[in-house]
This record gives structure tokens, sequence and C-alpha cells, in this order.
């Protein structure tokens, strides 16, 4: 990897923001009914909206509103809330981290779990493990993200209570932290028991995020080890004598690895985009609580803002990933 | 010649899931026998066994091939009657395998000092730093130029006879008593398999090792082997030293074998292919009577 | 008039590992300006080392990759700057054989369609049914039986794949063919068996063959006339008999040396020095 | 097609003849549910509510497998939810698959300019909270069914495109494309006749995953309101049945067997079909 | 047992903390918080009557065109600071402006002439509204500390809110949890807790583990099934009380409702008897005016039957029939109240076997308002009204009268009914002057009352909770058992 490569990458990032923005306006041009007619509470005379009109700049024509538009997402002016009356990107500022925290423990679980449940089914192949696995897997695609939600609330906070059922940290106590990143501030400073009391929160909700993501990365590792499994390579592994495990840690799974991680890198945006209901089941604060609220409350500039700013962190994580990938790929390395 | 042969095979049939829960036989009682210290060629018809035997051999069968019958005797002890982790024991110590393809033999994603001195640290027990040098040793053995640094690469980096000749540094680095070599020099060009060839010839008489020499190639035998045998379609029709079997073949399908060999200093030969009508009676002497006769 | 005429003829690739930002993508020449002729029924062998640009010229010859320099004439008309679509009528009376089997037959379709496939997008039968009797039929020069036809490519050993890619190439009647290593890896018989047949077509219908291949002895049987290439370019070139009588170039020479003929001859993998190559790199 | 017909004989498989024997049950019931169904979906019996299934205590032999909060008979519920499940299936799965292949094979195989405008394309797609998308669309084509189809179109084109561009990217790189440009091949008939029909079987495999995940966003869609509320889907039977999870269970319950078995099954048919049909998979 | 911390898990979470300003300041459940941060000018009790409050004296002038409101001693803001006449000039002066986004501006408008007189405020009402003082209790009209806003502006106000009332802010999470300490400088009772929490959990199912498994101590609006079986615990307490919601159908004089036949008919066909009886478990009660039980001017005499035969007479009257049944939208919520989107669905399944065919569109309560505000709901809507002073100017009044954004029926002979009632000085007159006018809207099923709303609380024994007739959940009113 070289600064020219990653210098392109970012480049190709500016045409997929305009696109986003383009997007996100239309789409929110199309919307019926008047934006101004949302701002206004009690009665108010045809003058008013029309000074309401002037102010949200939807008096002029609408390329000339897109240019606006764009320039106001260069400058980093996401505009002000109608709901909230407060400033877009601090809003939508303050509740990424919470999401990104919460997105990041989840890909982990997934991760974790679907990397435990791919070796496994592939190590023991044929056999009713596999089967076993390859049902959950479907299982945990088939429900979706909000009823796991709901069960996982049932069994943890009802039945079996031992996990906290909302939020993100426990309200009685206080804590002081200088970002909003609680659980990565925690880690960084190294107050554990924060730690711990943040994970404990986290634990449900990013399960419930986790579950389909993990069919999905345990089903491509699966398959990515059984096509590497037949390989000259793992031939030559075996000849060399080396143990199953051995062959499989060590020779088959490094193959693997790099389509799984294309997947999830790409599987990240819906993983945030499910933290919508997650987030609103749990009374997790982040950002999909914030899409929420803006969505029913039809406030126009924060889901203009949610969206962007939600785009941006998508084209960030891509191009993570994609340094991720080249890191693994050796083969494309020089 | 010894008398004790460093490994027999006898009477070995083998089979893979064919459709439907049917069996597909491969190897149609199959007996072979490999002096120590020789190299033995194995030619026969493209898709007759060759491959499967080595694979057999070694226990590396693919998913659905399983042996039915027959035994094979390694060094005084029956390995198809071994444990897996007994045999896997044997695996790189003592026997070997050069693959076909060595483009696709090597782990892409692994640095090439790792893949040789993982199996020398393994069977070995070598420290990192003695597989390191033991590593380096091999490579300069198959005349890798600047090896320090082609350990560093990865497989991509180098050109298919670099491969071919690292596969065989990995077969050789533990000096095993048999190495089985598949068709190590297919698609390479005439100076590059001398070379390759010159190379396992050389690693054989100094570690004294066995080679079976898996080929298509009449020209390589005659050239690098001390003995022969000629496969069709999972059994073996002949076998004898390389001398013998050149100059008086027994059976008239090694025979017609010979004929069809294209040569250069021979232009105006013409090459007689196998008759369709040999190839069925062969192939039907084989499956229905699994006794070969003599011609 | 030739056949073919080419003259300095050069191929470049991309080089995307030295990829700029902001500058065009670098190339990396594999053939340098080669020039030769073919002449109508020639048979030609094409060796040299492994990755010289033989496959290389193959392709650029027919106009399937792209070229970056030079001429080739194909009876007088210049190849080079024709589109696609202006190609398209030349296509059929010139075809390859690939290197790669595996990868040259379309692994989803039935050996008798992808025999067939070329009398069908050139309108040269009227029904599917004329179409599948023709696909037999070539099925069965090409030395394999109907049954065949039913099979995919997989279900094939190296051998009969090559057939069916010779099969293929034959369906349109050709003027030339070029066969890239159609030979290695398949046992002497099998071997003899295609080189029969390409002869036989040479002499029957007046095809020209050009035949790559690593085993010279193949080609000193089957080809009139040889060209040596090594690195991209083309370092001998002329009469079989001749080249390989009297080889100019030390390169040929040593190629010559370096074949192991069947002859028992246990002494002759020490005996036969070839001053060591430079490294392929 | 002829070449597709060649290409595809049927075999036998036990997946796909499972999962094809239950979804062809599914599409059965969906026709015959107003003669199979013993009750009208939306007649409500406000006298009847909350039943259990007709086995446990207090069961009503009328309603087989109870009845829901507004006293609607459960099966029939139930039974009547197959069409529209099929419908956003089929519909979803469909126009999904039908955009995002032919995007994904165009980008692929013509590669330069209009890969790269494809590309771009997908990407803005994809960096959008799909939530997001389905909201809007509910907010202008008004909530229904039509929005859940829109919904997983507009979030399915994308999977389908980005997995067909990089296989046909592949595949343009072997010799038998090349060969069937050197027999003077048209180039929508090489995509046709030499690409696609090494595509299906992938797009076999999404197709079902794809069909499985129409299901799940049609339930989320219910959940937030966007369904259609007009017709019994199984989704927003889930949705309605949520708040009674401790009262009657069987309310949640039944929806979500029904949706797991689809699944299912839709994947099992998929993957066995694919496996039944693919030469390439019989060696 | 409770420690210092009584924990709510709330159902609705705020905007911000400008209790004047803002459209979420008319929120009725964001009013316990701001009840609990602020002081209104009046106090209410749990019936709805009048109580002292900051301003611990209050009255209308004989001749009810003056209010004057004297300032209570000893009160003083969160940071310790006495609460003077001018801040409560300065917070009676903003209410007014307009451009302090004070939704209800043009009500405070009324307040004219100013003066003060030792620690009393009076002014004129005009133009003049019957229930002034009442406005005084709450909505929009919270006193806030002039001082400090003025230091730290709004934003920083928003960011760390300051009033007078019995607890101060504390710390906020948004969308997660509000904490608030008990103010010690409060002129009121000591409340029983030194730490509030309200935690936000806008799902039902999870406020119902959050009780259940005791991690909050009280929550509200469970849904009826979960309140009867959580109220069967040995642990908990469930109260479900009337409050001051109502729900009600919207009908709109746009179109097809036009024809009185088929608004009689759909106001005959609903059982709202068996609604409540099944789908609210007996916790609400019926309606026929847009009044409760509990509200002034509520007359029992006024109904409307639930009687098919008759909606089916009234329809054929108009040649419908159930084969030819008359076809409509009707919107409604889902979620916004318990059982809004059930109530629609089973009156959907009622009239349709009288012969009205009616579609059910599903709809944000902000999709609602807007096209209320347009003139362009549905031509039948279902809505929520609340009204927390109990008047019926502040229900039927708005709800009814032309060019009001908040009326969905909008003609001029009823308009001229309501109109001279908001003029209307004498009591007495006033409210039989609305019997007549409901008498009227009944007869004419203008709209179509249904029932009035309970609240479902449950609480764990430990605590004491009266109920508000609001709604409200006022944590310095939680005592421990
Ligand atoms: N995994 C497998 N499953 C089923 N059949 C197989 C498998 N591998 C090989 N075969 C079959 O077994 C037979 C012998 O194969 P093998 O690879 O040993 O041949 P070979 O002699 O090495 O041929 P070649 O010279 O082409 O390498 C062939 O007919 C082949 O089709
Ligand atoms: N698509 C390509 N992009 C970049 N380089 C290429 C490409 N195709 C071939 N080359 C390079 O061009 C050179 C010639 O390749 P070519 O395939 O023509 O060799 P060859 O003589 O056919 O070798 P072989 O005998 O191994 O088949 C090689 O160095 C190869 O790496
Ligand atoms: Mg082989
Ligand atoms: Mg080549
Ligand atoms: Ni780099």
């Amino acid at each position: 990897m070289n600064a020219n490569v990653l210098f392109r990458r970012l480049l190709l990032a500016i045409p997929t923001l305009f696109g986003v923005a383009l997007v996100v306006f239309v789409l929110l041009r199309l919307i019926p009914g008047d934006p101004v007619a949302m701002m206004i509470v009690g009665e108010s005379t045809p003058e008013d909206i029309q000074q309401l009109r002037v102010q949200f700049g939807l008096d002029k024509s609408i390329p000339h509103q897109f240019l606006i538009f764009l320039q106001d997402i260069a400058t980093g002016n996401l505009g002000t809330s109608i709901m909230l009356k407060q400033d877009v990107l601090t809003l939508v500022l303050k509740s990424v981290p919470a999401t990104l925290e919460l997105a990041v423990v989840a890909i982990i679980i997934s991760l974790i779990a679907g990397f435990l449940f791919a070796l496994a089914a592939t190590y023991w192949r044929g056999g009713i493990l596999e089967s076993l696995i390859d049902s959950i897997n479907s299982v945990a695609l088939a429900i979706p993200e909000f009823l796991w939600a709901l069960l996982l609330i049932l069994a943890f906070g009802v039945m079996w209570p031992v996990l906290p059922l909302s939020g993100r940290i426990d309200p009685s106590r206080s804590f002081d932290f200088s970002t909003q990143f609680y659980l990565f501030e925690s880690l960084a400073t190294l107050r554990f028991s924060q730690v711990g009391e943040l994970l404990q929160h986290l634990i449900l909700p990013a399960t419930a995020l986790a579950l389909p993501l993990l069919a999905v990365i345990a089903r491509v590792l699966k398959s990515s080890l059984l096509e590497a499994n037949v390989q000259d390579y793992i031939l030559l592994a075996r000849v060399k004598g080396f143990a199953r495990p051995r062959v499989l840690f060590r020779h088959a799974l490094p193959n693997a690895l790099l389509p799984t991680i294309t997947l999830t890198g790409v599987n990240f945006v819906f993983l945030v985009g499910g933290t919508v209901l997650v987030e609103l089941i749990f009374a997790y604060p982040g950002i999909g609580n914030l899409l929420y609220v803006a969505a029913i409350n039809r406030d126009l500039p924060l889901i203009q803002g949610v969206t962007i700013v939600f785009a941006f962190i998508f084209v960030i994580m891509n191009f993570a990933f994609d340094l991720l990938h080249s890191a693994l790929n050796v083969r494309a390395r020089h | 010649m010894n008398t004790s042969p460093l490994l027999e095979v006898r009477n070995l049939s083998l089979s893979v899931r064919g459709p439907r829960g049917t069996r597909t036989p491969i190897l149609r009682g199959l007996s072979l026998c490999l002096e120590s210290q020789a190299v033995h060629g194995l030619v026969g018809e493209s898709g007759g066994g060759k491959t499967m035997v080595g694979k057999a051999i070694l226990g590396v069968l693919p998913d659905g091939a399983r042996i039915d019958s027959g035994s094979i005797w390694f060094d005084g002890q029956d390995l198809t009657l071994l444990r897996p982790t007994e045999r896997r024991r044997l695996l790189g110590r003592s026997m070997s395998m050069i693959l076909q393809n060595p483009m696709t033999a090597l782990n892409p994603v692994m640095r090439i000092e790792t893949q040789i001195t993982d199996v020398l640290q393994f069977h070995m027990g070598m420290k990192k730093k003695a597989a390191r040098a033991r590593a380096l040793e091999m490579l300069e053995a198959v005349r890798i130029r600047d090896p320090e640094r082609v350990m560093k690469q990865h497989p991509h980096q180098l050109s298919g006879g670099m491969c071919q000749r690292i596969v065989i540094a990995i077969a050789f680095a533990c000096r095993p008593k048999l190495i089985i070599a598949d068709e190590p020099t297919t698609a390479l060009d005439v100076t590059v398999q001398h070379q390759i060839l010159r190379l396992i010839r050389e690693l054989q008489e100094q570690f004294g090792t066995s080679v079976l020499f898996v080929t298509h190639d009449l020209g390589v035998v005659a050239k690098v082997c001390d003995a022969i045998s000629v496969i069709f379609a999972g059994t073996i029709l002949e076998s004898g030293t390389t001398h013998d079997v050149f100059r008086l073949p027994k059976h008239r399908y090694t025979q017609a074998l010979l004929d069809a060999v294209p040569r250069y200093d021979r232009p105006n030969r013409l090459l007689q292919p196998i008759s369709s009508t040999l190839h069925a009676e062969l192939f039907d002497e084989i499956v229905n009577h699994q006794g070969v006769s003599a011609a | 008039m030739m056949q073919f005429d080419v003259k300095s003829l050069r191929v470049s690739f991309p080089d995307s590992a030295r990829k700029r930002l902001f500058k065009p993508v670098p190339m990396i020449e594999v053939l340098h300006g080669v020039s030769f002729q073919v002449a109508r029924g020639d048979s030609i062998g094409i060796v040299g080392e492994s990755g010289s640009g033989k496959s290389t010229l193959a392709r650029a010859l027919l106009r399937l990759s792209e070229t970056s320099g030079g001429s080739i004439c194909f009876e007088g008309q210049e190849l080079i700057g024709l589109s696609e679509h202006e190609l398209r009528p030349l296509r059929r009376r010139m075809q390859i054989i690939f290197q790669d089997s595996q990868s040259a037959l379309n692994p989803r379709l039935t050996v008798g369609s992808i025999v067939a496939e070329p009398l069908i997008s050139n309108g040269l039968v009227k029904s599917s049914a004329q179409a599948r009797d023709k696909a037999v039929e070539l099925l069965e020069l090409a030395g394999l039986s109907e049954s065949f036809s039913k099979r995919y490519a997989h279900q094939l050993s190296g051998g009969q794949r090559q057939r069916v890619g010779i099969a293929r190439a034959l369906a349109l009647n050709p003027e030339v063919i070029v066969a890239d290593e159609i030979v290695s890896g398949l046992d002497v018989s099998v071997q003899a068996q295609l080189l029969q047949l390409l002869d036989k077509l040479r002499k029957d219908r007046g095809l020209t063959l050009l035949l790559i291949s690593h085993d010279l002895s193949v080609v000193r049987a089957t080809c009139e006339k040889v060209i040596v290439m090594r690195g991209g370019d083309i370092v001998e070139n002329g009469m079989t008999n001749e080249v390989f009588e009297h080889p100019h170039q030390k390169y040929t020479q040593r190629l010559l040396r370096a074949i192991p003929l069947p002859d028992v001859d246990p002494t002759w993998i020490h005996r036969v020095q070839l001053e060591e190559s430079a490294e392929p790199a | 097609m002829k070449s597709l017909c060649l290409a595809f004989p049927l075999r036998g498989n036990a997946r796909m003849w499972l999962g094809g024997g239950v979804l062809t049950a599914l599409i059965l019931v969906a026709i015959l549910a107003p003669w199979l169904a013993p009750h009208d979906p939306v007649e409500q019996s406000l006298l009847n509510q909350l039943l259990p299934p007709a086995w446990f205590a207090g069961g009503d032999p009328n309603y087989p497998l109870g009845t829901d909060a507004l006293g609607r008979d459960l099966l029939s519920r139930l039974l009547f939810g197959t069409r529209p499940a099929l419908l956003v299936m089929l519909a979803g799965a469909a126009a999904s698959a039908l955009v995002g292949v032919a995007l994904g094979i165009f980008a692929g195989y013509f590669g330069g300019k209009v890969d790269a405008v494809i590309s771009r394309v997908l990407e803005v797609f994809m960096s959008f909270p799909p939530m997001l998308l389905a909201i809007v669309l509910a907010a202008v084509i008004g909530p229904g069914l039509m929005t859940v189809i829109m919904a997983v179109i507009i979030i399915g084109w994308t999977r389908f495109c980005r997995v067909i561009r990089g296989e046909v990217q592949a595949l343009k790189e072997q010799d038998f494309i090349m060969s069937a440009r050197a027999i003077g091949m048209r180039p929508l008939r090489v995509v046709l006749h030499e690409i696609l029909p090494n595509v299906l079987p992938i797009m076999m495999v999404l197709f079902g995953l794809e069909m499985g995940r129409a299901i799940v966003v049609e339930a989320i869609l219910s959940f937030i309101g966007f369904s259609s509320s007009s017709v019994a889907t199984w989704g927003g039977i889930i949705a309605d049945g949520r708040a009674y999870i401790n009262q009657a269970w069987w309310v949640l319950a039944a929806p979500i067997l029904v949706i797991i078995i689809m699944v299912l099954s839709l994947n099992a048919f998929c993957d066995g079909t694919q496996q039944a049909v693919d030469p390439v998979l019989q060696r | 047992e409770i420690g210092p911390t009584l924990t709510i898990a709330y159902n609705i979470a705020p905007p911000g903390f400008d209790p004047n300003s803002g459209s979420y300041a008319t929120s009725p459940g964001l009013q316990s918080i701001f009840k609990t941060l602020y002081d209104p000018y009046i106090g209410q009790a749990e019936d709805l009557s009048l109580q002292p409050g900051l301003m611990d004296e209050f009255s209308w002038s004989p001749n009810r065109d003056k209010i004057s409101m004297r300032l209570r001693e000893g009160a003083f803001w969160h940071d310790g600071k006495p609460v003077s006449l001018d801040d409560v000039l300065w917070n009676l002066r903003r209410l007014r402006e307009a451009s302090s986004g004070n939704p209800l501006s043009t009500v405070f408008a009324s307040i004219k002439n100013l003066t003060t007189q030792g620690n009393v405020v009076t002014f004129d009402v005009e133009p003049w509204r019957a229930n002034m003082l009442e406005r005084f209790t709450f909505l929009a009209c919270y006193l806030i500390p002039p001082h400090y806003y003025e230091a730290v502006g709004k934003e920083g106000f928003e960011r760390r809110p300051m009033g007078s009332g019995p607890y101060m802010f504390d710390q906020f999470e948004r969308g997660s949890f509000l904490r608030l300490k008990v103010n010690p400088h409060y002129w009121g009772p000591k409340p029983a807790f030194d730490t509030v929490v309200f935690k936000f959990i806008v799902d039902p199912a999870g406020r119902v583990a959050e009780i259940e498994r005791g991690a909050s101590d009280i929550t509200l609006d469970v849904p009826y099934e979960e309140y009867e079986r959580l109220s069967r615990k040995t642990d908990l307490v469930g109260v479900a009380h009337p409050i001051t919601d109502i729900a009600l159908l919207f009908l709109n004089n746009n179109g097809i409702m036009e024809d009185a036949n088929v608004r009689k008919a759909a106001a005959h066909a609903i059982d709202k008897k068996l609604i409540v009886e099944r789908l609210h478990r007996g916790m609400a009660t019926p309606i026929d005016t847009l009044l409760a039980p509990q509200y002034k001017g509520y007359d029992p005499s006024i109904t409307t039957p639930y009687d098919p035969a008759l909606a089916e007479r009234l329809l054929k009257a108009s040649g419908y029939s159930r084969d030819k049944p008359v076809e409509f939208t009707i919107q409604t919520t889902r979620g916004y109240k318990p059982k809004d989107y059930e109530t629609v669905l089973a009156i959907v399944e009622m009239w349709r076997k009288v012969g009205i065919k009616a579609n059910v569109e599903v709809y944000e309560i902000a999709k609602h308002f807007e096209l209320r505000a347009q003139h362009k709901l549905a031509p039948a809507a279902f809505y929520n009204w609340g009204n927390s002073t109990a008047d019926p100017e502040s229900s039927l009044g708005t709800a009814m009268v032309m060019n009001s954004p908040h009326a969905s029926w909008q003609t001029p002979d009823l308009d001229g009914r309501i109109r001279p009632l908001f003029e209307e000085r004498d009591e007495a007159k006033r409210l039989a002057g609305y019997k007549a006018v409901n008498r009227y809207i009944a007869e004419n099923a203008f709209v179509i009352p249904l029932f009035q709303f309970y609240q479902p609380v449950i609480y764990k024994r430990e605590l004491t909770f009266t109920p508000h007739l609001v709604g409200h959940i006022l944590p310095a009113k939680i005592g421990r058992a």
C-alpha cells in the first residue's frame, strides 16, 4: 500500500458523497407535504409561512436550492433541527459515537461467533454439529433484529434478569467522560469497572444486531473454508503431516479471511441501518434513535443531517475496510 | 537390488463415490514395488490413476475416495492399518510429495520462509533459528538465487520454475525416505525441466531418498528413472528396470506407448497412436477379469 | 500474397502494480516488435521458453487482444484498426484452440452446444436439429463419440477437452488454426492421435496451422517451419529441419540439448550442461 | 432459450424436493386460502379475544390456532398471509434480481466508464441505511405492500449487482469468453449465452436469500407501521402480537414459526436446486 | 426497599428543556417533567382544581375582566436566588411574544396592561378568555429565571435548564435518561426522594420489562393486558385512573361526510361499550360528547346509543346497504395511544356490518397535524384530545370552531353557535350554552366521541402514588409507603 493508492481511494469517495447528497436532496424534496407546514405551531398567517419559506430557502428554484444544499454540506452546515431547535451537526455528532460503539461491539460479537460457527462446522463437517449450526444460521437470518431484541429482553431481562434492559449507562451513577465514546474512553483510561458497566448495557442490543450478521459471516466463511480445503496448498499442508486443526487454522483460515472481511465491511452498513429499531427498543441513545424521532416527526433538516453523516461514516468505513483488505491481501502487495 | 523394498503396494483397490451412492472403481488391484534409494517412474494413460496411487500411499485421498482392499507396506508396516495420527507422523518426515502444479501448491498468503520452516519445526522439533538455517540451505540446494530475499517473498512474486523448486525444497526438507513427484515438470520449457530433473536426481542421491516419479514423458523416464511401472485403468501392466522395459517391453500397451513417442531426432517417423481396439480390449480384460495377462 | 504478414507487432499490458495517480497506467511490453510471414497451408511451430510471449502472439494475431503497434495483414487486409464489428466476418476464417482447455470451455454448457454454438451464431444452420447433427459430426471428426455431446467440460479428461476445442475450431471450416499448447499433459498416445488429426486436416483442406508447444519433438514431427521465441522476440525463424539441424542461436541450441529422448541414459542428466540461464523473473 | 435448457437438465436432490414441496404447499395455500380458511381473516369477534389454540385449555375448536387481540382467527390470517408474503417475496426478489443482475452484468462485462458509473451508483445506494430509505418511501408513496416491495428492491438490487459484477469480471478473464468472440459472437449473445448460464447458479442462491430477506423486511416495516394494514401479513401479525407476548405467546409464535419454515425451505430449495441443476457442482 | 433514587420508566423523551417554547412545549406527556423542574404560575390539584403554586393567591376581578396574582414569599430559583416580581413580569411579557417561540403566544397575547402592587401583579384579559386563569396552571407557561436565561442564552439553557421546581437538573442523556436532584430551596414540602431518574423507554414492552424486573420503580402507559398481569404481582400495585384524554373520530366536512345520514349511521353503528370492555379491558369510559364526566358542562343526558338497525336504516335512506356500502378512508395513528389502531379496526368491522366500507390508513401523528392544519384529513380520522383544564372551551371549543387549525369539521352554522360562547362572561350561561352546542353536535354527528382514556400506572408496593386527572407522574408527589 502506498500513499498514492490511498489518495486515489479517497478521491473516489467524492463522487459517492456527491451522489449521496443528490439522492438525499431528491428524496426529501419528493416527500409530499410542505416542510414548512411542520414548523408551524399554533395559528399562523400566510406572511409567517412565507417568512419561514424564505428562511429555509424554499422560495428559490430547485437547482439553486441544491447548490445551497451542497454548499452547506461542504461547510458542515447541516441546518437546525425543526423539532429540537438545535444545530443538526452537533446533534448528530453527539449520537454517532454511541452508535459506533454499539456497531463495533456487534461486529466483534458476530465476527467471533461467526468464526467459531464456521470453523466448527468445517471441522466437524458432515456431522450433526454442522447441520445444527446451519439451522441456527438460518433461524438467525429468518428472525428480524427487532424480534431478537424483544426475545433477548424477555430472556435476559425478565426470565433470567442478569443484564440491564435499557440505556447506555446506569443513570443513577455519575460518570464523567470527556468524549462521547464512553466505552473507548474508559478502555483508554483503563477504568475497567466502567468498561464492565458499559459492556453490560451494550451486550443485549449488540447481540440483537449481531445475530443476522453472524449468520452471514458464518455462511461465507464456511464456504470459503470449504473452497480453500480442496486447494492444492491444503493438500500440501496435509502432506507435510500437520494435524487437522493446524491445517484449518494456519493454512485454510488465512486464505478464507479475505472474502469474509470484504463481506463484513459491506454488511456494516446494513448493521448500522438495523440500529434504528434496536436502539429504540433498548432506549439506547444513538443515531438510530435520533433518526426514528426525526422520521416520525418529519424533521427534514435532521433527516438530511443524519443521512449525510451516516453516508460519510459509511464511506470512511468502506475506506478502512479497503485498507484492511489490501493489508491482508498479500497477492496484491508489491 | 535390495532385498527388502522400501514401499510395497499390494493389490490395492480404491473407489470414489459415484452418483446415487454407487462407487466407481479407480484402482483395480494395483501392485507396486519400490526399492529404496531409487527413482521409480510411473507412466501410463492420462486418467489411469497415477495421482490417485500417490495420494493413497500418503493417505491424503480426496473426499469420497476410499480404499476397498489391499495393503500398503512402507518400512515394514502396513500403512492402511495405522491410525490417522500415527500416519500423519510419517508424512513430511518419512514420506512427502511434490504436487503437480507448483503455482497452486504453495499457500498464497504465507511467506516462503514459513512454508519451509513450519514443516521443519513441526517434525524435527527445530528451533526457529535452526529451521531458518536449514531452509536457507535447502533453497541453496535447489539453486535459488538470493535465498534470503526469496524467503521473505510470497508465492505470487515468484516464477513457476521457482515455485516448483520451492515445492521440491519442502519435500526434501526433512530428508524423507520416500518422495512422490507428481508430474513435476509438465508445462515447463525443456531448459527449466532439465534443471529440475537434475535437481531431483541430485537431492535423491545426496539424501538417499526414493522417488516415485509420475510423468507422461517417456523421455524423462528414460533419463532419470531406475525402474518403471506402466499403469492402465488402475492396474500395473508391467514393471521392470528402465533399461529392460525400454529395450524389451513385455506388454503390448507398453510397446504401443513407446511407439507413440515423438522424437525430434527422427522427424520422419510416423506417430502411432494406440488403436482404439487395443484400448477397448485392454480395458475389457482388466475390468471384466480383474487380471492382467502378459502379452 | 501471404496469408499473414506480420510486421513489428508490439503488445503491451497495463502494469497495474505501478499505477500512479493522475498519470496513465504504465505499460509493460511483452512483444517487442515481431515480424514473420505465414503462407497458406503452412504448418509453423512456435517454441520458446515459458513466458516468452507465445500465447500473447497467438491472441494478438487474431486480434483477440489489443496491440500497441505494428501491423497484421490478413490476405492483404490490415487487421489492426478494424472494429470488433468489422472483424466479425473475418473471425470465422481464423480460429484458435486455447492453451488452458479448462477455461476455454464454458463450464455450464454441454459439449454438444459448445460445438454447435459457432454454427448457430454465424447462421450456418437452419434448425437446432441440424446444429446438433453437425456438432456430432464434428466431435466424431475430433475422435469423440456421440455420447460425449451431452457431457460437460469437467466430465472430460484433459485430452478430451482439447479435442472439444478442436471440434469447435473446425466447426466454421476455418482457413487458419492457431493451436496453443494442446498436447502438454496428455499421454503420448493421445498426443499422437491429436497431431494426426491436425495433419490430416492440413493435407485435406489446405488448413494453415500454427502450433505452439514446449515439446520440440512434437514440433519437429508436425511442422514444416519453426519460430523460436525468447523474451518477446523471435530469435530464430526457418524451416524446421534447417533449424533443428543447424541452430544459429545459442538459445536454440540449448533448447535442443535439453530435450530428453526416450533412450535410456542415466548419465544424461549430469552430462548435459546447460549454462545457467538467468532466473526467469 | 435453448442453451439454458441444455445447460440445466433437472436432477433429483433431497433438499430441493423438500424445500420445493413446502413452497408448493404454500403457493397452494395462497391460492386456496378462501376455501381453506375457516374464517374471514379480517372478521373480528371482540368476544373471542386471544383464545389459545384449540388443543389448549380454554381453546375453541372453531379457532384451531386461537385468535388475536381483536378476536380474528389466527389460522385464517396465517393462511391469507401467504398471499402478500408470496407477492412481496416474488415481486421484490424478482425485481431486485432483474435490476441487480442486469446492471451487474453490464458493469462487469463492459467495464470502463459504464462500470465506473454503475459502481458509484451502487456505492451511493449502499451508503444509506435501508430503514431510512423505507421510511422516506413510505412517506412518498404511503404505507402498504407497494412500499414494502419497493424497499426490498432498493435494498436488494445492490446485493445482486455487487456479487454478479464480481462474478462476471472473473468470468470475463476466462478463455471461453474469448473463444466466443473468436467465433464472431455478438456481445449481446455472449452475455445471454455464455455469461448468463454461469451466473445463474449464484443468482439462484442470492434469490433464495433475497426472498427470505423480503419477508423479514416486511416484518420490520410492519413493526414500524409502514406495511399494509388492510391485509393480513405475517409481519403484521407479529407486530400486533408482540404486545401480548405474556398473555398469548402463540399469536407471536405462530407467524415466527411460519416465517422460519418459509425461509428455511426457501434456502433449501434454492441451494438444492443450485446443486441439482448446476453441472459444475455435480462432479 | 427503595433507596434514595426514584426511577421512572417514562414513555416519551423530551426533545429539549425550554418549557415555553417549541412545539413540544404543548406536549401533554412532557408536562410531568416540566412540572418537576419548573413551577407553573398556579398549581393544579389531582382533580384539576386550582391550588396555590408559585403564585399563592390569584383571582378574577369581580367583573371578570382582570386577573391578579400574588407571588409567594420565600421562593427560590435552583441556584438559590430568590424569585422576584420582576422575574414574574419578565416571564409574563415573554409569554406574549411570538418571537420567544411560545406556541400559545396568541392566547397569552390577551395579557394586557401589566401593573404591580407590592407582591401582586394585575393585568387585563383582552380579548377576553373564559379559561384564562386555568391557562396558568400548565402548558407553555412555566417560570424560568431571567438572570440565568440571559446569562447562558437559549442554547445554554437547553443544555442545563434551571427553574424553581421541586427537583433540579443533574444530567441528561438524549434518548436515554434524565437525572434530577432534589431542590434544597424548594418552597413546598420536601419530596421523598433525593434523586429522580426518568428512563425514556418508548417501547411499551421495554417498560413492562423494566418494572417487572425491578429496574424501575414506577411506570405508566403499560398495555392493558400487561397491566392486569403486573398488578396481580405481589410486589407491584396497579392503578388505572381516568384522565383528561378523550378518543374521538374527527369527521371532515369536505365530501362524503356532508351526508348527515352517513355521519349518524357511523356514530350509531359503533358499540363503544364493547370496545372499551374488550380492547381496553374496561379501562376507559364511553362518552357521547367531547366532554368527560369530570369536565365542566358535562351533560349525561346527551347520548348516541349503539343501534346498528338504526344505522342501517339511515344508510338505506341515502341509498347505501351492506351490498352497496358507502366507502371512505379512515386515518389513524398506530401505537400513539393505547389501542388506537385496534380501536379503528374494531370500528371498521362494526361499520362493515351495517354497510360502511372504510379503508384504514395509518400515519404518524405529525402527518395528522399537517393534514388537519390544511383541512385535508380523510372523511374520518382517529384522534385523541387532551384537555387538562377540564373547560369545554379548550376541547369542544377549539375542536369544532371554524378556521381553527385544530378543527376538522368546519361549518358556519356550528361556528355561529360556538363563537359567542367565547365572549360569554356569565359562567352559568356559558356552560348552558356549551351543553346546547353539545346536544346540537351529537344530534348532527359532526364528530364521533368514543371514550375517555384511563392511565394504567404500575408501581412498587413500597411507594405511594396518587393519580392525577391529567395523567401526570409527579415525582415530588410520590412518597414511600
Ligand atoms: N475427486 C475425484 N472424484 C472422482 N473421481 C476422481 C477424483 N479424482 C480423480 N478421479 C478419477 O480417477 C481417475 C484417476 O485419476 P488420476 O488423477 O489418478 O489420474 P492420473 O493418472 O493422475 O491422470 P493425469 O495424467 O491426467 O494426471 C480418473 O478417471 C479421474 O476421473
Ligand atoms: N493479461 C496480462 N496482463 C499482464 N501481463 C500479461 C498478461 N498476459 C500475459 N502477460 C505477460 O506476458 C508475458 C508473455 O505471456 P504469454 O502467456 O504469452 O507467454 P507464453 O510464451 O505463452 O508462456 P507459456 O509457455 O508459459 O504459456 C508473460 O511475462 C506474462 O506474464
Ligand atoms: Mg495426475
Ligand atoms: Mg502460453
Ligand atoms: Ni501499496
